[in-house]
Order: C-alpha cells, then sequence, then structure tokens
C-alpha cells in the first residue's frame, strides 16, 4: 500500500518525466539532455543499490557503466546492428564484470571496499585505454545508431530514443522498488543498518552483497550501453573514477537510500553542468563546490531533507549526526 | 532569460563553435577559439554573409566526448546554428562528427588529427582543416630524409596514437629507402627513457625520431640532453606545437620538428598578404603572435563563410559541396582545397629546429623552418582513400 | 546439574585463548553445558567474558583452543554457519535493526531460517506462514502490540526483548545472551527474567548468559561460572560460587555482588 | 645488461619511493579518521606550483623546497579543520566525497592561476647531469631523490617511534578511542596527523615536479598508484606501504626493460594476485578497519 503523499510524488516525477521533452525546450536546453539524465540517474541508481540499500561504500561504477558502454558499441558495431540485442549484451557484459570483481570485493567492508572499487574501477578505466585494437583506444568508439530490431526496423531518435529509455528506466525502478520490498531487499537493508546482526541471524551476508554487486552491475551496464547509443561513441573516461565519483555524487545530491533520489541528482547534476559550462569556464569549481556544500550542509540529499525531517518528529531524541548510511560502514573485525 | 530569439535566426547565420575550453587542451582550444573570432568579426565588418551577420556561439566540450555530444546537439537544437567548427582533441572531433552526420549539418574539425575522421569513419558533412596523422608523418619523413640522413631509429608511446604515427612512418620509409636501426615503445607516462635513449646511443642513427607527445616528450627531451645524445644524434618528431615549446624549459626546447603553420618564415608565408595582415591584426589584438592553432579557427570559420556564400544557402548538402574541393589561397604560400574525396584540407606542412631563445627580439620566434612539404605530396592518394572514406552525399 | 560425562556435552570449549594486540582477552578457558542448561558468566569488568561469547559464537576465531557444539568442531566455522547449526546470540548493546519495524526485523531472520531470504519477489504463500511466527515470536516477548513501530522508537528494554525474538527467528536450541539486564530499569529487570526462563522452561532451550546482576544469576542458573583476568577462578552452583572467596575479591568493592 | 638494469632498478626505487611516501600520508588519514583523501594528489600538485612560483621570483630550489612543503601543509591544516573535521562523526563516504569535491575545486583553481598546460620546472643546476657509479650512469637528480625521500622515511619513523607526539599517534591509530578514554586531545592528534600527511605529499610533489613535469593533473596521476600501494601493503601499516611502493615501483621499471608493453598493467595484475592470497594485503593487519 501507497501512502497517498507517495502517490502524489511518483505521479509528479512520472508527468514532469513524460512532459521533459517539451519542457527542456522551452528552457532552451537540448532533448538529449533529458536522455542523459535518465541513463546517468540509471547508473546512478546502481550506485544507490550498494550505498543507499546495502551501505556499501562503491566508488568504481563508472566502469560497469563503462563496460556496458563498450559492450554493446562493440556488439552493434561490429556483429549485429541490433538495439535491442546490443543493449542485452552491453548488459551481460558489465554483470559478468560486476561477477569477476565481486570476489574481490565482497571480503572487504568500509573504506576499504571503498578503495577495492577504485582500484579495480580503475582496471576496466586501463584496459579501454590501452587496448586500442578493439576499444579506440583514447579516440574512442564510433557507431552508428542501429534499428531496434535491426534489420529494416526503425531507428529511434531524439524524443524517441528519450521515451525508450524512459520506458526502460521506469521498468527498472518498478523492479528496484519491488526488490528493496522483497524478502532479498529486507535482507540488504539489513546488512546495511547492522551486518553482523544479519550474520547472527544466520544469513551469509557476503552472498548477499555478491548479488547485490551483479545487480549493481547489471543497472549500471543497462545505463552505459544506453548511453553509448544515445551518443553513438564509446570512450574510456567513461570508466574513470572521476566518473565514479560523479555518479556517487548525484546519489547524495538527491538522497542516498530513496528511490528517487538518483534521478533528482542525475538531473542537478548534468543540467547544472551543462548550464554551467556554457557561461564560464570556472563550472567545474562550481561543481566541486555544490559538491562540498552539499557533503557540509545537505548530506542526506534534497529528498533526505523530508524524509529526515519526518522521522526525527517520531523520534524521541538523536544525534542529529546519524548516519544516513549506518553502522555497517565500518568493518568490524569478523571471520 | 539566455535564450537566443528564435526569430533572430532568420537573420543571422549562426556558427557554433565546440571547443575544450577547460581540460589539457584549454591553450590550443583558446588559439582556434581567438582565430575564429577575428575571422567572424572580419566577415561581419565586411557585411556579412549573404548578407547577413554572423554569429558565433561558443560552447565548452569539457575535453569530453560525452559533454561534446551533448553540447553539440544544444548548439543544433537550442541555438539552431548553421554549422559546427572546433575540437582538438580527436576523440570529440569524431564523437561530434557523428553528431552532425545525424542531424545533417556541417561540422569542420578545426584542430583532431586522427586519420578516421577523413577516413574510414568520414562523413559528407565533415570536413578538416589541420593535417591528418598520416600527412604529419609523411611531411616531416620526407624534411626528415632530405634534411638529416637516412638513417632512423623510431621512438613512440604506447598507445593507439603512437601506434598510428609508426605506421605513418613505417610507409613513408619504405618510398624513401630509409635503414630503421631500431624501434622502441615506451609505454605513456614513462618517466625514465634513459634505457631507450642509451640503446639509440649505441645504434648510431643519423636521426631519433621521437614520437612522444606532452610530459612524455618533455622528460625524453631533458634526458636525451643530459645523456648528451643531441650533441651526436639528430632529434626529430611529427609535429611541433608551438603552445607547448612556449611552455618549457630552455633545455627542452630542441630537435626537428613538423609545424602546421608558422608566423614568422619566408618559407610559410612567403609574400601572401593576407598572411602578413592576419599576423599583424591578431598579434596587436591579442598581444601573442597567431599560432596553427588560431590558423586552424580563422581558415575553418573564413570558408565555411565562403562556402556559404557561394552555395548562396546554409543547405547543408549545398554547403558542403561548395566548401568541398574549392580551391582558396589560405595564410601561406600556394592555394589549398578540401578535397573531394574525404574533406581533408589539403595544404602544405613544414619542418624546421626549435631552439631555446626566441630569435630577433622575439621572445616568441623560437622556431626555425627549414623545409616545406606540399600538402598533395603526403597525403594519401584519392584513389587510396577511395576505398576507405564513403562519403554517402545524399541523393 | 552437571554435564552427562558418559555422552559429548551439548557445548564444548576447551582451553580457549583469545588475545589483541598482546593483551590476553581470554587465556584458556574450558567450558562444558549440557542440553537444556542455564549456564551464567559472572566476572568483573574487563575479565573477558564478553570475549569468551565472541570466541564462541564465531564473533572473532580464538587464537587456540577448540569450540564444538554437539561434538561437532565449530571453532572455524563461520558466524553465521554457527546459527545455521542452532546457536543464537544477543550482544550487550541490543543488536536491532534500529530504522526498520519490529515486524521487519523479526522477519528477517525467520526468511533466512525458511531459505527465501533470496526472493526478490514478494513472499507469496509463505508470507501467511511467516507472518504467523513473527506474531508468536512477538507474543512471546509480549510486543504484539508494537508490531508496526520502528525498533529505534522502543525503549531500551523494548529493544532488548526485540533482539532476543530475533534470536529465536533462527529456531536455535541454544542461546547466549551477553549481559540481557544491563543498563534497565528494575520492571524491565523481571520482564527479562521472566523471559530468560521461559527461554528455557517453555522452549526447552539451552541459555548461556552473562550477567552482573547476582539476584538474576541466582534465580536463574544452573551452573555459574566466574571469570577474571581471562582466567575461569570458579565454577559451581551459584550459591557456591557467589560464597567463593576468590570470587568475592576479584568483585570487591565493585557495586554488582551487593545484590548477592 | 648492468648498463641497463641499474637505471632502471634506480629509477623503480625512485618511483616505489614516491609511492611509499604518498602512499603512508593517504594511510595515515585514513587509519586514523576513515579519510580516503581524494584531494592527497591536488595537495601535491599545489606545493609543485607554489615552488614553482617562489623560484620564479627568485628562490633557490631547497628555500621553495621547504617554504612551499610547509605552506601547503598548513593550508592542510586548514582544510582540515574548516571541512573535513566536521565530518569525522559521520560515515566515511563523506569525508571521501569532499576531497572528491576538493579535487575538482583545485584542479581548475590551478589551471585558472597557473594555466592549462605544464610549466617549465627545472630542479636546480647542482642537481641536473649524471653521476657515473662504476660503469653506469645515473641521473643526478634521480639519486637525489632517492637520498631525500630516504631521508624523509627515516625522520617520519624517528617521529613516530621516538617521539611522544609520535607515540600517540601511533597508539591513536591503532584504537582512537582508547586514546580519547585515556583523555588525550584527539583533535589536535586528527590535525597533526592530517597535517603530517599532507607535508609527505606536499614534499613528494615538489620532488615529482622536477622529475615528472608540473601540470594541474600531476599529482592525480600519481595518486592511483599510491592506492593501489596501499591496497598492496595493508590499510594501515607503515611497512606496508614502503614495501608495496617499491615492489610497485620495481615491477614497473623492470618491465619496462623486458616487456614494455606489461609496464603499465604490471601494477594490476600485482595487486590482483596479492588480493588473491592474502585479501588484507601483504602486512594489513586486523585493525579497525580489517
Amino acid at each position: 500500500m501507497m501512502k497517498f503523499a507517495n502517490v502524489i510524488g511518483v505521479s509528479f516525477m512520472a508527468v514532469l518525466l513524460v512532459l521533459l521533452p517539451l519542457l527542456l525546450p522551452a528552457v532552451g536546453l537540448n532533448i538529449s539532455l533529458g536522455t542523459t539524465v535518465i541513463l546517468f540517474a540509471l547508473a546512478a541508481s546502481s550506485v544507490n543499490v550498494l550505498l543507499g540499500f546495502t551501505g556499501l561504500m562503491a566508488f568504481g561504477n563508472a566502469a560497469f557503466f563503462g563496460v556496458g558502454a563498450y559492450g554493446s558499441a562493440l556488439f552493434i558495431a561490429d556483429v549485429n546492428a541490433n538495439l535491442i540485442l546490443g543493449l542485452i549484451v552491453g548488459t551481460v557484459c558489465s554483470t559478468l564484470a560486476a561477477a569477476i570483481i565481486a570476489p574481490f570485493l565482497i571480503r572487504r567492508r568500509g573504506i576499504y571496499f571503498s578503495l577495492l572499487t577504485i582500484a579495480f574501477g580503475q582496471v576496466f578505466y586501463f584496459i579501454a585505454y590501452r587496448w586500442s585494437n578493439v576499444t579506440g583506444g583514447e579516440d574512442g568508439f564510433s557507431i552508428s545508431k542501429p534499428p531496434i530490431f535491426g534489420g529494416s526496423s526503425p531507428t529511434l531518435n531524439g524524443s524517441s530514443y528519450y521515451y525508450f529509455c524512459l520506458a526502460i528506466f521506469a521498468v527498472l525502478l518498478f523492479v528496484l522498488w519491488r526488490i528493496m520490498r522483497s524478502p532479498f531487499g529486507l535482507t540488504l537493508q539489513g546488512i546495511a543498518q547492522n551486518e553482523a546482526r544479519v550474520r547472527y541471524l544466520g544469513i551469509n551476508s557476503d552472498r548477499f552483497i555478491f548479488v547485490a554487486l551483479l545487480l549493481s552491475g547489471f543497472v549500471a551496464g543497462l545505463g552505459g550501453a544506453l548511453y553509448s547509443v544515445s551518443i553513438a561513441f564509446s570512450y574510456p573516461l567513461l570508466m574513470d573514477w572521476h566518473q565514479s565519483g560523479d555518479f556517487v555524487m548525484m546519489v547524495i545530491l538527491g538522497g542516498v537510500g530513496t528511490i528517487w533520489g538518483p534521478v533528482i541528482g542525475a538531473a542537478i547534476y548534468a543540467i547544472a553542468q551543462n548550464v554551467l559550462s556554457s557561461f564560464t569556464p570556472a563550472w567545474q569549481i562550481i561543481i566541486g563546490g555544490m559538491f562540498i556544500f552539499f557533503v557540509l550542509v545537505f548530506p542526506k540529499g534534497l529528498l533526505g531533507l523530508g524524509a529526515a525531517r519526518r522521522r526525527r518528529e517520531e523520534e524521541a531524541s538523536q544525534d542529529p549526526d546519524v548516519a544516513v548510511v549506518p553502522a555497517g560502514l565500518i568493518e568490524g573485525r569478523q571471520p | 532569460m539566455f535564450l537566443p530569439k528564435r526569430g533572430a535566426a532568420a537573420d543571422l547565420i549562426v556558427i557554433g563553435a565546440s571547443e575544450e575550453i577547460t581540460g589539457v587542451y584549454a591553450e590550443p582550444a583558446r588559439n582556434e577559439i581567438r582565430g575564429m573570432q577575428l575571422a567572424v568579426d572580419q566577415i561581419n565588418k565586411a557585411g556579412g554573409v549573404l548578407s547577413r551577420q554572423v554569429k558565433l556561439v561558443i560552447e565548452d566540450n569539457a575535453n569530453n566526448p560525452g559533454t561534446a555530444v551533448e553540447k553539440a546537439r544544444k548548439l543544433i537544437q537550442v541555438d539552431k546554428i548553421n554549422a559546427l567548427i572546433g575540437t582538438v582533441n580527436s576523440a570529440n572531433s569524431q564523437a561530434t562528427s557523428n553528431v552532425c552526420l545525424e542531424a545533417t549539418i556541417p561540422f569542420v574539425d578545426t584542430g583532431g588529427h586522427t586519420d578516421s575522421v577523413t577516413g574510414q569513419q568520414c562523413h559528407w558533412t565533415s570536413f578538416r582543416t589541420c593535417h591528418s596523422t598520416w600527412m604529419e608523418t609523411h611531411a616531416t619523413g620526407y624534411s626528415i630524409a632530405n634534411k638529416l640522413g637516412k638513417k632512423w631509429y623510431y621512438l613512440a608511446p604506447d598507445y593507439a596514437f603512437g601506434h598510428s604515427l609508426l605506421d605513418g612512418y613505417k610507409d613513408i620509409e619504405k618510398k624513401l629507402g630509409v635503414t630503421v636501426v631500431g624501434e622502441d615503445l615506451a609505454p605513456l607516462g614513462t618517466t625514465d627513457f634513459s634505457a631507450y635513449l642509451t640503446k639509440v646511443l649505441n645504434a648510431k642513427p643519423d636521426v631519433l625520431i621521437i614520437m612522444q607527445q606532452g610530459q612524455d616528450l618533455i622528460n625524453c627531451l631533458k634526458q636525451a640532453n643530459s645523456l648528451g645524445l643531441l650533441k651526436r644524434i639528430a632529434v626529430a618528431g611529427p609535429q611541433g606545437e608551438i603552445e607547448n615549446f612556449w611552455s618549457l624549459p630552455k633545455e627542452a626546447r630542441v630537435g626537428y620538428w613538423g609545424f602546421e603553420w608558422y608566423y614568422k618564415s619566408a618559407l610559410v608565408t612567403g609574400k601572401n598578404k593576407a598572411a602578413a595582415d592576419f599576423i599583424k591584426t591578431y598579434t596587436d589584438l591579442y598581444k601573442q603572435p597567431p599560432t596553427a592553432r588560431s590558423v586552424f579557427g580563422y581558415v575553418t570559420a573564413q570558408q565555411l563563410a565562403a562556402a556559404i556564400t557561394k552555395a548562396k544557402s546554409t543547405d547543408a548538402v549545398k554547403v558542403s559541396q561548395a566548401l568541398s574541393g574549392e580551391h582558396f589561397q589560405g595564410l601561406w604560400q600556394g592555394d589549398a582545397y578540401y578535397r573531394d574525396v574525404d574533406h581533408q584540407l589539403i595544404w602544405p606542412m613544414w619542418f624546421g629546429q626549435v631552439r631555446g631563445d626566441g630569435a630577433g627580439g622575439d621572445e616568441w620566434n623560437i622556431f626555425e623552418v627549414v623545409d616545406s612539404q606540399p600538402g598533395d605530396k603526403v597525403e594519401k592518394p584519392a584513389d587510396d582513400q577511395k576505398a576507405v572514406c564513403k562519403l554517402n552525399y545524399p541523393a | 546439574m552437571t554435564a552427562n560425562a558418559n555422552a559429548a556435552p551439548f557445548l564444548r570449549a576447551k582451553d580457549v585463548a583469545l588475545s589483541f594486540g598482546g593483551v590476553k582477552a581470554v587465556a584458556g578457558v574450558d567450558l562444558d553445558v549440557a542440553e537444556r542448561e542455564i549456564v551464567a558468566i559472572i566476572g568483573p569488568n574487563g575479565a573477558g567474558k564478553t570475549s569468551f561469547f565472541n570466541a564462541l559464537s564465531g564473533f572473532f576465531y580464538p587464537d587456540s583452543g577448540t569450540v564444538t557444539l554437539r561434538g561437532q568442531d565449530i571453532t572455524r566455522l563461520r558466524n553465521f554457519e554457527r546459527i545455521r547449526l542452532g546457536m543464537s546470540r544477543t550482544f550487550q548493546t541490543p543488536s536491532i535493526f534500529a530504522e526498520l519495524t519490529v515486524r521487519e526485523n523479526i522477519m528477517m531472520g525467520l526468511q533466512a531460517q525458511a531459505n527465501v531470504a533470496f526472493s526478490m519477489r514478494g513472499l507469496g504463500a509463505r508470507g501467511k506462514e511467516l507472518a504467523g511466527r513473527v506474531d508468536e515470536l512477538l507474543d512471546f516477548v509480549q510486543l504484539r502490540s508494537m508490531k508496526e513501530r520502528q525498533v529505534a522508537t522502543l525503549s531500551h528494554g523494548g529493544q532488548r526483548l526485540v533482539e532476543i525474538a530475533m534470536s529465536l527467528s533462527t529456531s536455535p536450541s541454544c542461546v547466549l545472551l551477553d549481559e540481557p539486564t544491563a543498563g534497565l530499569a528494575a520492571a524491565d529487570t523481571t520482564r527479562i527474567m521472566e523471559v530468560v526462563r521461559d527461554l528455557h522452561d517453555r522452549l526447552g532451550l539451552t541459555v548461556i548468559f552473562v550477567e552482573h546482576n547476582m539476584r538474576f544469576v541466582s534465580a536463574l542458573a544452573n551452573s555459574v561460572l566466574c571469570m577474571n583476568r581471562g582466567k575461569v577462578i570458579a565454577r559451581g552452583t551459584p550459591a557456591a560460587v557467589l560464597s567463593d572467596a576468590q570470587v568475592r575479591e576479584a568483585y570487591l568493592g565493585s557495586e554488582e555482588i551487593v545484590n548477592v | 645488461m648492468i648498463e641497463h638494469l641499474a637505471p632502471e632498478i634506480v629509477n623503480g626505487i625512485v618511483l616505489g619511493a614516491f609511492y611509499a611516501i604518498i602512499a603512508i600520508g593517504l594511510s595515515l588519514i585514513m587509519n586514523l579518521t576513515g579519510t580516503i583523501n581524494l584531494a592527497h594528489g591536488s595537495f601535491m600538485t599545489l606545493a609543485g606550483y607554489l615552488a614553482f612560483t617562489l623560484m620564479s621570483r627568485g628562490s633557490n630550489f631547497w628555500f621553495a623546497l621547504a617554504a612551499s612543503a610547509i605552506c601547503t601543509a598548513i593550508i592542510g591544516l586548514v582544510v582540515e579543520r574548516l571541512l573535513i573535521s566536521p565530518l569525522y562523526k559521520r560515515v566515511p563516504l563523506y569525508s571521501l566525497l569532499l576531497t572528491f569535491g576538493l579535487s575538482l575545486v583545485f584542479e581548475e583553481v590551478f589551471r585558472l592561476i597557473w594555466g592549462p598546460s605544464t610549466v617549465p620546472f627545472s630542479a636546480p643546476p647542482e642537481l641536473s647531469g649524471a653521476t657515473q657509479i662504476g660503469d653506469v650512469f645515473l641521473p643526478t637528480y634521480r639519486l637525489f631523490i632517492m637520498v631525500a625521500l630516504v631521508v624523509v622515511m627515516v625522520a617520519l619513523l624517528v617521529f613516530l617511534y621516538r617521539t611522544r607526539l609520535g607515540l600517540r599517534l601511533r597508539g591513536a591509530v591503532q584504537d582512537a578511542e582508547m586514546l580519547a578514554a585515556l583523555g588525550t586531545n584527539t583533535q589536535l592528534l586528527y590535525m597533526t596527523n592530517f597535517g603530517l600527511g599532507i607535508l609527505l605529499a606536499a614534499i613528494a610533489g615538489v620532488l615529482a615536479a622536477g622529475l615528472l613535469g608540473l601540470g594541474p593533473t600531476m599529482g592525480n596521476d600519481l595518486l592511483m598508484p599510491a592506492f593501489i600501494t596501499v591496497v598492496i601493503g595493508g590499510m594501515g601499516s607503515l611497512a606496508g606501504s614502503i614495501v608495496g611502493g617499491l615492489l610497485v615501483g620495481l615491477a614497473i621499471s623492470i618491465t619496462t626493460l623486458y616487456l614494455p608493453a606489461a609496464s603499465e598493467v604490471i601494477m594490476y595484475v600485482l595487486m590482483a594476485v596479492v588480493l588473491l592470497i592474502r585479501p588484507r594485503g601483504l602486512f594489513g593487519e586486523e585493525g579497525i578497519f580489517g
């Protein structure tokens, strides 16, 4: 059962996203920026699966995003110019990438986990940069937009591609929402709040974290696959740790652990970057400053503001600096 | 409100510029923009194009292909540009080129050198002003053999760009009957070249061809200097970016390099009055002499305007056809043209030596041009390009 | 009541030692617990009681010694594997999911026990069955009325009861309780005491608890183990241990003993 | 072969010593406060630019080295007090993100002040050229760096093991709460610790500028190998950072000689192998963070 306020919220966001291709040109922005927002939101949601739902400080999701991008682009260019198949291949690649590095990651928690995600993320960046016969190296890799089902089926452009991405995103958001309310999701929340207790309920949390990593790799890879088609290009910087950091910041800007947070964060980030960089070469200072400001002043993000206040009213008294992503983040000395 | 007035679009020719205003290429990008801006100002002063004023809308592509695509689309959809120019980074050039094909907007790559833009990934909408990587290696190959000797040693960075430079030299070496006495690929970011340089000293080539860029090049040159290699063996390379040499310590301002243009040499400008005027106006305006990058920007904007005038329309097909194959007098000796087959600008390339101090009381003047090669001699033959590049003009 | 000498004891710790950076927290402790026994572990602060618990329950692995459960060596078994063998524990400060509801707290262990924790969809038919179990467990600790409350909003005593209910959600045969009454008011202490007694009397569980409240210890325990500086200094019936001279000396001046 | 191998080994040690010094700073800050300092590279670059500015105003190299390292450490302290210390009571994610934002700001500020290209930063004349040892010519500046970094490392060890503040710091790294209970001013320790980490970074930054060239991203380019050094050596271990750094440096330089194509990937391979065998890293202790 959804609360009335949630129904209003979901409806508002739905209407906003559906009308976005009409709204953006009206304020002097282009439709493909909307597509970028949606696809960055997918990447940010993949971070949120780990960070918000499972309490793991992931700082390498750009690697999954990039693997998805290259996977689909290479397939579309070299094997079969078919959008749907390309997306499937890209997503399978990114999920596999997650499966390969997950055994290294699940043995660590806390900042050690972050450190490992940064380092392993950089491995993928390095491969894309270095394996230039296949990836085109730093010059990147071009594709032409593939027909949706290959052959002579139509090719999606501009707003039709936006709605295609939006549809996929909506389905995925719904699936994530369902998962968070499933037994699996409940266990992830348990891990985020108190992993020791989860283990003392007889649950092998490592296996849940493994699956969460796969899920995260899947979502990020789907975003990446759609992105490389959107810009008809893939390039190594997509996997750089700065890109990962941007995705994490999107989650924080919007509100960590919420379903809509990553969307709002992605929108703020993408639009701010796009608009500011048209005006001033110092835009990176402003974006970096915005990050710092949010971290210091609004650590729960825009959505977290309301939620936090509601919870605060219910609770007797709590430390105002209670962590958004509690306990589980600091690694305990457990076998 | 920062929206352009839509009605105004009809009274203006709008040219978009996508440049690496932030990031490592900020300096070359700035010089390209200065060139474009100067050309547009002069065109407008002379009455504009098709009696419409030209407006230049500049966007920062942040040296990131994703942003470059976004900005290209913004320029096309929101600013309703008639043509797009710019880019320094090859990845940005190619990504932008693809977007412009999709939107059927003419695009002139000012400064991204990768072969694919006018090769495998060429489009009927895309043109390129700067030389291709192939042209750089071939032009310098001829000049090196001509001026420095025919016993070569290659040192290349081990990544995509290094490999394509190496391929270029390997092609020209056969034509010239050069003996190659050694070849090394050094990883990108190598800090110590002494192992490679010792091998070079033992191999005793006439010329060491260094294909490194940026910081790797600087480190390599500094170490070659300290090992005394420079006194025994000539050092040369495919492309000297004057912006880089200006910021180098004097001990690293050494060697022979391919130059895409230079402001102070009779071999480059000859008696070309347009060039002399350009250099003077530019230097007065920006308190710094123009570089090859400035020329890319200037010539690109100027030729685009000329093509629109000739086509009497901003229609993409007409403008592209007008630009393609039209011979013109640039800011150098001899003529130039964007050739029909692949839309690459065919123009000469120069070769010369870099020196530590500015000559003739001009601190900027650190380059001595000694040779030049005509463009059609150094680019891939048009017949070969036909097999690689399919422009696919709309019927 | 003492362990049957013939059969392997239900839970046995043999020469368990655990140290942190040179400090020996547990220095060779033996413990035999029979099935359905209630054992209390007492000792002054820093005696190594919790560390011993940690070694028993796999929070840390002991440096040396062995732990066996029903004759099976579990010394190097990971903590969650011990839970599946029927061990369960609580912590000194209640280890709960503060931001989840009471129901969700209980549900998590039930799901795992029912092997549906990996389900990414709803619980379907199993949902009703598990919901029934939640009610049962909450009835046991008399918290059913709090079912939809966020655990963080419960009193300290309430949180402890939730933790006990959680530790029952895995259907254990043996429960380790680390200071179940620490920091509780008198009324809450009595309630916890009843619940712990019920664990044994109604559910037939083996209970091992660390406790400072000696009233609690003498009322409930069959057998008491007193630790000091990582070593066992006395063991036996509550009456015998609490009157032991060494025990009294170890506790001398500390207020806990006052209750005896 | 020795005439090739010896310079590569020196090069490997120099590179490794850089990674080690940076990794020690990172590791100190990580362990005590849980902050993964993504702005560490920016502080290195900052120190390089400050030294460059001083030298272009006529200062000699030695004064510039000392003054810029101290100035950078002071700036680091200000940053720690104003921006990072408010985050200590929160989960470590926030300090990680704050330093991420900070590194973006720093990088762009460097571009605005000192330009987007590299600046002509030269080692002092007395350190240029090559030194002959036996049959082998070694670049003097590299030898100097090797010696300088060893001196810095020894000084650090003396500080940590022979001074009261250092002992407290080591104690705090192992158990901050215990120290707080003993009444030591933890905030002061956090500050000292952060300042120390930045001081190490700053010294490495100035030395690196003369070796690698000084541009806005110089420090960030060194950051990733330093992270990998921490992973390989094990978090929270001084010995781990030193051994890990040397291992990475030597692995890179030796593969450069025998198999140049593998010299970039070797670092990642090394990391994966170490983690497979020892998930905690070579010297990783069972610390607060495992």
